[in-house]
C-alpha cells in the first residue's frame, strides 16, 4: 500500500483529551502554515463537557485554497486512546498515524493500510528539566508538534516566531516550549526521517487574509455598526460573541478622558430577559442587539411577536447548533430557519440575514442594525457554530469611513415643533413604514402609547376588525419594501450552458465552491445562487424558473430554506432537489459532489456521512 | 434642544405648580376599568406626586406588562411615552430603556400576577440589578383581566368570589424585594391617598430600585368577605409603621420632636425624607429587622404599610455599569464607530 | 323601502355595555327559540375589559339549519349609545332597530331604510316596585327581551320555563323577571303591533342535538379520555376550559367514600410552568394537558422540542385568538398552524388535530390522549374562540363503553422481569416508535436517563453524527406512522363532477357548508375536503391531484395550513387559490360565497369584511 | 406488583444495608465532571444517605435542569428514571412528576445558574406549592458549563476567574426559599460530608418541600483567591448553627445534655431529629429569626450552614390538592372514564 504523498493538499487531525491544553498547540500547528503563505481551514470538534471528553481539531491544509471540511484524514495525531479505533479508521488508505509511543502497542486496533508513526511523547516530556507534571502534560502538545513540524518539512522557525509571539515577556515559557518543540523535532528527524510524505511547501497563497472567527467578525460588526446595548445569556456556540463585542468595547469604547463606558453590557438572566431589554433599549432608540442560539430562539418567540407587531427594531445573533431542544451544543447546524422566519403566534415574518463566513458576518451585523431601525422590525443574523467558533480564512475586515448610520424614521423635536404630521402607524411615504417617535422627544407632541395588542393608524387602542387588517396588511407591504433593502442573493454561473442549478447559503458556501470543481471535473455543469437574506426577491424566481432541477444545499433534516422559498414564492417543489446534511458536523464538498453526482447519474462512492 | 413644556391655558381655577403645570396637565385618556377599581386610585395618587414634584410630564417613560393594572399607564401622564409589553416582561423591557437613556424617570407599573406569578423572575432580578425605577406593583390578589383567579400574593385561606380557597403560600413582594437587596421598599393601600403620595414621591426621587407593593382591591372579583384583599380587610387590619410628613432639599430641624418620634434619612439625590414613626422600635435603615418585623406581623395577621426600608446612598445599574453620563441613545458615530484605520490595525492581529 | 318579511330566517343582534348583565338575557332568548325547535347559532363579540366597553350578542335564527355566520343584521337591539353609528350601519336594508326611547332620539344618526322600534326600556323600567336601582338595570335586558319576544311572535311560556328553571328556588327573582318580560311584552303588543314582520315559528327542526361551547366539550371529553393531570395559566379564549374540566372533574371524579380527587389541576405561575409539569405528569405515566392560547404557545417552544426530542406524551388544547402578540385577545383566528406544526427550534413536526365544532371537540379531546402516548409525542388540539367560547349546536356527545384507553408503548414489570428486550430508542417494530418504561416499574431492570440531548437507540448519551442522525430519521419514520393513526380528512363530492375543489378545516365549517349550498344555487359547484389532522394522508395529495383547481378557506392572512400541505406534500402551490378571512370575526358565508364567486366570475356583490 | 430489589452478588467486603444492598447498589455510571469538581462529592453524600436510609434504590425519581450539576444525577442510582429536563425548569418537571405519582421520592438537582438565573421563578413557585421534594441546589455561584460566568448567586464584589468583578446583588436560594415556605431549609458545603449526609437524610425523611443550598466549589471556574465560593473561602467562612447527630423513630431522650445545647426535632413521618446547637440562640423551628439571622451573619461575611429551618407538621401539594392515596398514574378506566350513561344525561343538561 503507498503511503499518500502529498505537498500543501492533505487534512491533519489532532484528536486530543478536553482540558489537557492541546487547543493552542493546535492553534499554533495552523497559523504557522499560513504562515508559511499556505491556506488552511480549521475545525474544532469538542464535546459539551469541560474536562475529560474528547475532542478533534482538524486541519485542512489547501495550496488550491479550498476552506471547507474535506473528509477523511491523512495525518492524524492520536492523543485519546478512548477514541483510538474511530480515529483509526477516518484515516485515508496509505495515511498516517502518529501516537505516542511510550508504551507499545499492544491491544490497540492496527491497519495495515496505515503508516504508523511512533513518538515516545510521555518519556521525552519527562526529559525536561524543572517541570512539574501538570506542565509535562501540557508541553506533550508541544513535543508531538515538534515531530508534526518535522514529518511536514514545515519551517521550525515561522513556529518558534508564533511561541515567541504568544508569550512575549515570558521567557522562561518561551524557552521551555522551544525545547519541547526541539524535542519532538529532533526525534522525528532521527527516527522517522522519510517516513512521511506529507510536505508543506512555503508559498504565497495567503495574501492579505485573515483568520479569524465569525463570533469575533460579528462582535466587532456590532461595535462599527453602533449597537450600545447588549444583553445577552450564556450558551454555546453564541457566548463567544457577546465576549467578542465585551472586548472589542473595552478597546474602542472606552471614554480616553473620563474612563467611562459608551457601551453597556449586560448577562441577563435568561434569553427572556435578554430579548426584553434588547427591546426596551431600541424603542427607547439605543442600537441594542442580543446572541443566542436554538433554545434562546424558542423562548424569545413572544418578544419576537410583540417587536414584529408593535415595530419595535431589535438585532438578534443565532449561532445555530443541532437541535431539537437541547440536541448536539457543541455541533453546527442550520436547523432555525423556519422557527425564526416565521417567529412567534399570529401571522408574522422575519428578516434574515446569511452570512457565509467571518467577513460577511462582520459586515452584515453592521448592516443589521440599520435594517432594523429602517424597517422598524427585528432583524435575525443566522450564523452557526462552524462559522462562529472556528477560524476561518477570509479577506480582511473593512470600513468605508463616508458611510453614515441609517437611523430610520425617527421624528425629530423640531419637525413635531413644526407641525409635521405624526401617526405612528400610519404610512406616509407609502413603503409601508411608518414614523416613530422616541421617549420625551417633545414635551407636548409625538407621545403614544407602545402595544402589543390591536390598535389604530393613530397607535390608539382599537378592537375593530378594519384597524387590525390594516395594520397586518401594511406590515405585509413593509415586508415587501424590505425585500429591496436587504442583501441580494449571488448568482454564479458555470463554464457551461446549463438546465440544473443550486442553491445555498451561510457557511455550506466554501464546501460548495469546491464540489462545484469536483463535478465540473466530472462534467457536471451547475449555476449557483448564494441566498443572502430572507424576505427573497425576485432573483430567486427567475433563477429557480431558468432552470429545470435546482439543487439546494442545506445543513438540516428538512430542507427548512427551501421550504421557505417555496412558501414565499409560490415555486413548485418539484423543481427542486434537497441535498441535506445533518450530523453536525460541517458538510464536506465530497459529501455534495457525491450526493449531486449520485442524482445526475455520475459515478461515484457516496460519501460516508450521514444524510437523506 | 431641550424643552420646558409650556403649560396649555387652564381654566382659571386649577392651580399650576414650580413650571407652571396644572393637575390636568399630568392626566392622560379616560379610564377604562371598572367603577372602583383600585387601580384608578393609584393612577390618581401618580398624578398628584408627579404635579407635586414638579416633574416634566414628558420626561418619564411608562412601562407595563399585561393585566388591568397594566392598562392603567394610558390613564396618567398623556405627554409620556408608554410601554404596553408582555405580561409579566415588563422588568426587562424597562431595564432596557433605561439603558438606553439615564435620564429620564421610569415608572414600572404592573400587577401582582403580572409580577409574582409569570413575571418573579423578572422582578427579582430587575431589583438585584439596582434598576433606576419606581417599581409599582398594584396589588389585589387575583388575576382580573382574565376574571378573578387567585395570584400568587393571594394569601393561604384566602376565599376566592367562586368559593374557593387559596391553599398555596404567598408571594409577599415586599419580603422578596428585601432579600433582593431593593433600595427603597414600601407599601400602602390605594384607599390611602395621604400615605401613597409621599412615598410615590420619595420614590421617585430615589436613584436605585424603589419598590412599592400598593393593595387595590378588585371591586370586581376579589372584594367580598374572606378575601384578605378586600377594601374592608385592609382597612381593618392595615398598620402603618411611618408616615412620610415631607420630603426638603434641607436637613429638617428636628429638636422640637419628642425623641424616637422622627427620623430624618437623607437620600441620594440629597433630599431629606422627614418620617413620623407610628412604631417607635422600628428602623427602616435596618434591613435584616425589617424582613423579621414583616414576616412576624403578617404571622399576626397584619398587613404593615409605610417606607419599609430606604438605602441612604443607593447605587443604580448604570453606577455599576460605569456608563456615560449622556444617555447612549444620543451617542453619535463619531463616538460609536472606530473607523476604517483602525480596523486595518486589527486586521493585523489575525494574521 | 318593504320592511323585511322572515319567518325562522333572519338575525338578530344585541349591542350592549360589557358588565350591564345583558349576557343572560341574550342566551335565554336563543335558547328560548331552540326550545321552540328552531335551529339558532349565536356568537358572542366581547371586549378585552370587565367592564364599561363594548359586547355585541348576534343570533342567527335559521330553519334550514345554517349554524355559521351569515354577515348582516335584521333586527339590532341597540342597548350601547356609544356604538349606536356603527350598530345602524350593520342593518340590513329594510331592517329594524330596537331602542330605549325613554329620551327622544335627537343627535343620534337614522337610516330612512331602517325601521325604528322605540321601547322606553328605562321607563319602564322605574315601574317596578321594590327594586334598587342595579337591580333595574338589569331588568331593563329582559323587559328588552320580552318586547323582542313579542315582536318575533314567540312563546312566552317558553322563556318563562326557562327563567323558572335557571332561577329555581328563588321566587321573587322569578316573579321580578316575569314582571320586566311581561311590560316589554305588552307595550310591544300594544304600540308596536304589526311593525315587525320577522317571525318565529314553532318547528321540529332541532332534534336531539344541544348546546354547548367547544372549550366545556374539549373538557369533558379530557375527563372522558381519562386526563388526570391539568395545569394551565389563565388566558382568554382558553380559560374557560380548564374551569370546564375542573368543573366536570368535580362532578365525576370526586371518590364517593373517601371525598378524595381522582385528578390534580394546578394553575401554574405561567404557561412554561404548566407545559413542564404536563411534560412531567406525562413522562411518569399520568394522562396531563394544558390549556392555552397564542402567547402561550410562544412560550412553551422549547418545552414542545423536548417532548418531540425526547418523545414524552403531551396534550396541549390551542384555543386561538388574534395574533400576534398580545393581538385581538377576545377574536377569533386559524393562524397557530405553522408555529404549532413546526414548534421549537431544530428539525420537528407535531401532530395537530382539527375539530370542527364542540362535538368533534370532546372526541378529538380524547382521541389526543391515545395519541399521545401511541406516539409519545405532543399532540395538539387546535380549537379557536370561535368553538371554544360560543355555544354551538350539535349533534349530542357520545362515548363507547366497549372503548379502552391505548396507553402506547408501555413495557410491564412482568415484560422486563422476564428479560424482555429494552432499549429506549430502538425499533423494535418496524413502526419507529419506541418502548418507554415508567419510572419505578422494575427494582433493576428498565430505568434509563430522559433528556433532551443527543443519545443513542439505548438512551445513553452520545454526540456521535450516526446516534443522532437515526433518531433524527426515526422520528420522521414515526411521523409516518402518526398519519395512519390521525383522523383522516373526509371528502365531499358535489352534486355535479366538477374540476375545482375546495380545502377547509375547523371552525370554518358551518360557514362553508352554507356557501357551497349558496354557490350551487349559481351553477357553481366544488368537492371539499375538511382536514381533521396534520401529518396529512394520501387524501390531500389525492383531493389535490383529482381537481384543476383547490380553494383553501382559512382565518388567517398568510394561508398557513396551505403552506403546510405545500411543504409537506410537495403540492404546487399554484394549485391552491388561498380564501383568507383575518379580521377577527367569524368568517361568514355571504364572504365564502363571494370570494370564491368572484374567482369564478360569478358576478356577486363582494362581502363587506376585511380579506386578501 | 410491587417487588423489593434483590441486591446483586458482590464483593465480600462491601457491608449490605437492612434491605441487603451494599453502598454500590446505590450509584451510577462514572462522572464526567471536572476532577475535584464539588459536585462529585455532593453525588456521594447522596449515594451515602441513600444507602443510610435503606432506599430502594429504583423508587426514586432524579430530576435536573441543565448545567455541570443537572448533569450528576447520571452519576448516582442508576436504577432509578432520571429526567434531564430543560435549562431552568426541572421545578415544573418535577411537579408533574410528584402529581402523577406520590408515592416516589423526588430529587430535584440543580445549579445556581439553574436555580437562580434562569429558573428563580420556578423554584420559588415550586417551593410555595409545598411539593414534596428534596431540592438541591449545587452552588458554584458560576456558570460552569459554559464557562465560568457569574450566576446569580455570586455574592457582590466578588471576582471572576478573568478578573471581573460582579456588581449585582447575591440570590441567596436560602433566605428566599424561608420568604417562600418551605419547610425544611438547610445549607451545607460539598466539602463537609459528616454534615451534608445527615442534612440529606433528614430533607428526604421531610414531607414537603426540602430545599438544600450546597456551596460545590467549581475547581475549573470559581476555586480562586477573590472568589466567595471557593473551598478555602467556604472553609474559612463557614458558621455551622447546628448539627444533625442522628435520625431515629422514637424520641431520643436528651435529659442527659447541658441545656440548650440538644433540639429534638419530630418530623411529620414521625421520624425525630436530634441537633446538636453549635449556636445555642439559634432556633431552627423560627421562621422570622432564623431570616433576620441569616441576613446579619451574611453581611458579617459569614457563610452560615446547617438546618436553617424545619416546620415540623408540613404539608406537602397533594395534601392541598386533596388528590387520593393511590398515585394518579395507576388510576384505571373505570374510575376515571365516567361512561355513555353519564354522558346521555349531560347531554339533556345542553338541551
Ligand atoms: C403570556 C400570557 N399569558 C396569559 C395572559 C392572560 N392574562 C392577561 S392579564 C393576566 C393576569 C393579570 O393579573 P394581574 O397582573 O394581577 O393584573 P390585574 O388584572 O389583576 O390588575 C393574564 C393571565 C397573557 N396576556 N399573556
Ligand atoms: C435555554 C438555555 N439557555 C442557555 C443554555 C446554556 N447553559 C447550559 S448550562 C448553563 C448554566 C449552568 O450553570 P449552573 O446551573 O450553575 O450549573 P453548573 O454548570 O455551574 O453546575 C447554561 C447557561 C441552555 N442549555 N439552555
Ligand atoms: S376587574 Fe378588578 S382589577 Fe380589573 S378593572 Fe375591574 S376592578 Fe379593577
Ligand atoms: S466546570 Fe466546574 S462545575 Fe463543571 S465539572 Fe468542572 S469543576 Fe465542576
Ligand atoms: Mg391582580
Ligand atoms: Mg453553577
Amino acid at each position: 500500500m503507498q503511503p499518500i504523498a502529498a505537498t500543501n493538499d492533505f487534512v491533519v487531525k489532532f484528536a486530543n483529551v478536553n482540558g489537557s491544553g492541546s487547543a493552542s498547540a493546535n492553534e499554533l500547528f495552523a497559523r504557522s502554515i499560513l504562515r508559511m503563505g499556505v491556506p488552511v481551514c480549521s475545525r474544532n470538534i469538542f464535546p459539551s463537557n469541560i474536562q475529560g471528553l474528547p475532542t478533534w481539531y482538524e486541519v485542512r491544509v489547501s495550496g488550491e485554497g479550498w476552506l471547507g471540511r474535506r473528509g477523511g484524514v491523512d495525518l492524524m495525531v492520536a492523543m485519546n486512546p478512548q477514541t483510538w479505533d474511530k480515529d483509526l479508521a477516518e484515516i485515508e488508505s496509505g495515511g498516517y498515524l502518529l501516537y505516542d509511543s511510550t508504551k507499545p502497542l499492544t491491544s490497540q486496533k492496527l491497519r495495515a493500510d496505515v503508516n504508523l508513526l511512533g513518538v515516545p511523547l510521555t518519556q521525552l516530556s519527562n526529559t525536561l528539566e524543572g517541570t512539574i507534571p501538570r506542565e509535562r502534560q501540557l508541553l506533550k502538545n508541544i513535543i508531538y508538534l515538534g515531530a508534526v513540524v518535522q514529518l511536514l518539512s514545515m519551517h521550525l522557525e515561522t513556529v518558534q516566531d508564533l511561541i515567541t509571539k504568544q508569550f512575549k515577556g515570558k521567557d522562561k515559557l518561551i524557552k521551555l516550549n522551544f525545547a519541547a518543540m526541539k524535542l519532538g523535532y529532533d526525534y522525528a528527524a532521527k527516527t522517522l526521517a522519510g517516513k512521511c510524505r506529507l510536505k508543506v511547501e512555503k508559498a504565497d497563497l495567503v495574501g492579505d487574509r485573515i483568520f479569524i472567527q465569525g463570533n469575533d467578525a460579528a462582535g466587532l460588526g456590532a461595535v462599527y455598526g453602533g449597537a450600545t446595548v447588549c444583553a445577552w445569556y450564556p450558551i454555546t456556540p453564541s457566548t463567544s460573541l457577546a465576549e467578542a463585542f465585551t472586548a472589542h468595547c473595552k478597546t474602542f469604547r472606552v471614554d480616553p478622558v473620563t474612563k467611562k463606558n459608551n457601551f453597556a453590557i449586560v448577562q441577563a438572566e435568561d434569553e427572556i430577559a435578554a430579548i426584553g431589554i434588547v427591546i426596551g433599549a431600541n424603542w427607547n432608540g439605543a442600537r441594542a442587539f442580543t446572541a443566542t442560539s436554538g433554545p434562546g430562539i424558542s423562548l424569545m418567540q413572544e418578544f419576537f411577536g410583540l417587536a414584529y407587531f408593535a415595530e419595535v427594531p431589535a438585532v438578534v445573533f443565532d449561532i445555530q447548533r443541532g437541535g431539537p431542544s437541547t440536541g448536539m451544543p457543541t455541533r453546527t447546524q442550520q436547523s432555525d430557519i423556519l422557527l425564526a422566519a416565521y417567529a412567534s403566534h399570529g401571522d408574522t415574518k422575519h428578516v434574515l440575514l446569511l452570512p457565509r463566513d467571518p467577513h460577511e458576518a462582520f459586515e452584515f451585523a453592521a448592516e443589521a442594525f440599520d435594517l432594523a431601525e429602517r424597517l422598524q422590525t427585528p432583524v435575525f443574523v443566522m450564523l452557526d457554530l462552524d462559522i462562529g467558533m472556528n477560524d476561518w480564512l477570509c479577506e480582511p475586515l473593512s470600513w468605508d469611513d463616508s458611510r453614515k448610520y441609517d437611523r430610520g424614521k425617527v421624528m425629530s423635536a423640531e419637525e413635531l415643533e413644526a407641525g409635521t404630521f405624526f401617526g405612528r402607524y400610519t404610512d406616509v411615504d407609502g413603503d409601508a413604514i411608518p414614523y416613530r417617535t422616541l421617549p420625551a422627544t417633545h414635551p407636548s407632541k409625538g407621545a403614544y402609547f407602545t402595544r402589543g395588542s390591536s390598535r389604530n393608524a393613530m397607535a390608539k387602542y382599537s378592537e375593530e376588525g378594519a384597524d387590525y387588517v390594516y395594520n397586518m396588511q401594511r406590515l405585509l407591504r413593509k415586508f415587501e419594501t424590505a425585500k429591496g433593502l436587504v442583501p441580494a442573493p449571488l448568482r454564479r454561473d458555470a463554464k457551461e450552458k446549463t438546465r440544473y442549478g443550486a442553491i445555498f447559503y451561510g457557511s455550506t458556501s466554501p464546501a460548495l465552491d469546491e464540489a462545484l470543481s469536483h463535478l465540473e471535473a466530472q462534467g457536471v455543469h451547475l449555476n449557483t445562487l448564494r441566498l443572502r437574506a430572507f424576505p427573497f426577491g425576485e432573483e430567486v424566481v427567475d433563477f429557480v424558473n431558468a432552470h429545470d432541477q435546482v439543487f439546494v444545499i442545506e445543513q438540516n433534516r428538512d430542507a427548512q430554506m427551501q421550504k421557505l422559498m417555496v412558501n414565499e414564492c409560490a415555486i413548485d417543489p418539484a423543481r427542486f432537489i434537497s441535498i441535506l446534511h445533518y450530523d453536525g458536523t460541517p458538510i464536506t464538498a465530497r459529501f455534495i459532489a457525491a450526493a449531486i453526482g449520485e442524482r445526475m447519474n455520475v459515478s461515484k462512492p457516496k460519501a460516508k456521512e450521514a444524510a437523506e | 434642544m431641550t424643552y420646558i413644556a409650556k403649560p396649555k391655558l387652564h381654566h382659571p381655577g386649577l392651580k399650576p405648580n414650580k413650571l407652571g403645570f396644572t393637575h390636568r396637565d399630568y392626566e392622560g385618556s379616560i379610564s377604562t376599568l371598572c367603577a372602583g377599581c383600585g387601580h384608578d386610585s393609584i393612577s390618581a395618587a401618580l398624578i398628584q406626586a408627579a404635579y407635586e414634584l414638579d416633574i416634566e410630564p414628558y420626561r418619564v417613560a411608562k412601562m407595563s406588562g399585561i393585566g388591568c393594572s397594566s392598562k392603567t399607564p394610558d390613564y396618567f401622564l398623556g405627554n409620556a411615552h408608554g410601554f404596553n409589553a408582555v405580561h409579566g416582561r415588563m422588568p426587562s423591557v424597562l431595564t432596557g430603556a433605561n439603558l438606553a437613556n439615564r435620564d429620564l424617570i421610569y415608572l414600572g407599573v404592573s400587577g401582582d400576577g403580572d409580577s409574582a406569578s409569570i413575571g418573579l423572575g423578572q422582578f427579582a432580578h430587575c431589583v438585584r440589578r439596582g434598576v433606576n425605577m419606581v417599581y409599582i406593583c398594584e396589588n389585589n390578589g387575583v388575576y382580573g383581566l382574565t376574571k378573578g383567579q387567585f395570584s400568587a400574593t393571594a394569601d393561604k385561606g384566602s376565599k376566592s368570589k367562586a368559593g374557593g380557597t387559596n391553599s398555596d403560600n404567598p408571594i409577599d413582594l415586599v419580603s422578596l424585594a428585601l432579600v433582593l437587596g431593593a433600595t427603597f421598599v414600601a407599601r400602602s393601600f390605594s384607599g390611602d391617598k395621604k400615605q401613597l403620595v409621599p412615598l410615590l414621591k420619595a420614590a421617585i426621587a430615589h436613584q436605585g430600585s424603589a419598590v412599592i407593593d400598593v393593595i387595590s382591591p378588585c371591586v370586581q372579583f376579589n372584594n367580598h368577605a374572606g378575601s384578605t384583599k378586600s377594601f374592608d380587610f385592609v382597612r381593618e387590619h392595615n398598620e402603618a409603621v411611618n408616615r412620610i410628613d415631607f420630603m426638603v432639599d434641607r436637613a429638617p430641624i428636628t429638636a422640637d420632636y419628642a425623641p424616637g418620634t422622627v427620623q430624618v434619612v437623607q437620600q441620594h439625590d440629597g433630599t431629606y425624607l422627614k418620617l413620623s414613626k407610628l412604631h417607635a422600635e422600628y428602623d427602616p435603615t435596618d434591613r435584616a429587622r425589617a424582613m423579621a418585623y414583616l414576616q412576624e406581623r403578617h404571622n399576626a395577621g397584619e398587613v404593615v404599610t409605610g417606607l419599609l426600608y430606604v438605602e441612604e446612598q443607593a447605587n443604580d445599574l448604570h453606577a455599576n455599569l460605569n456608563t456615560v453620563a449622556a444617555p447612549l441613545n444620543r451617542l453619535g458615530e463619531r463616538t460609536l464607530c472606530p473607523g476604517s484605520a483602525k480596523l486595518a490595525a486589527l486586521n493585523d492581529a489575525y494574521r
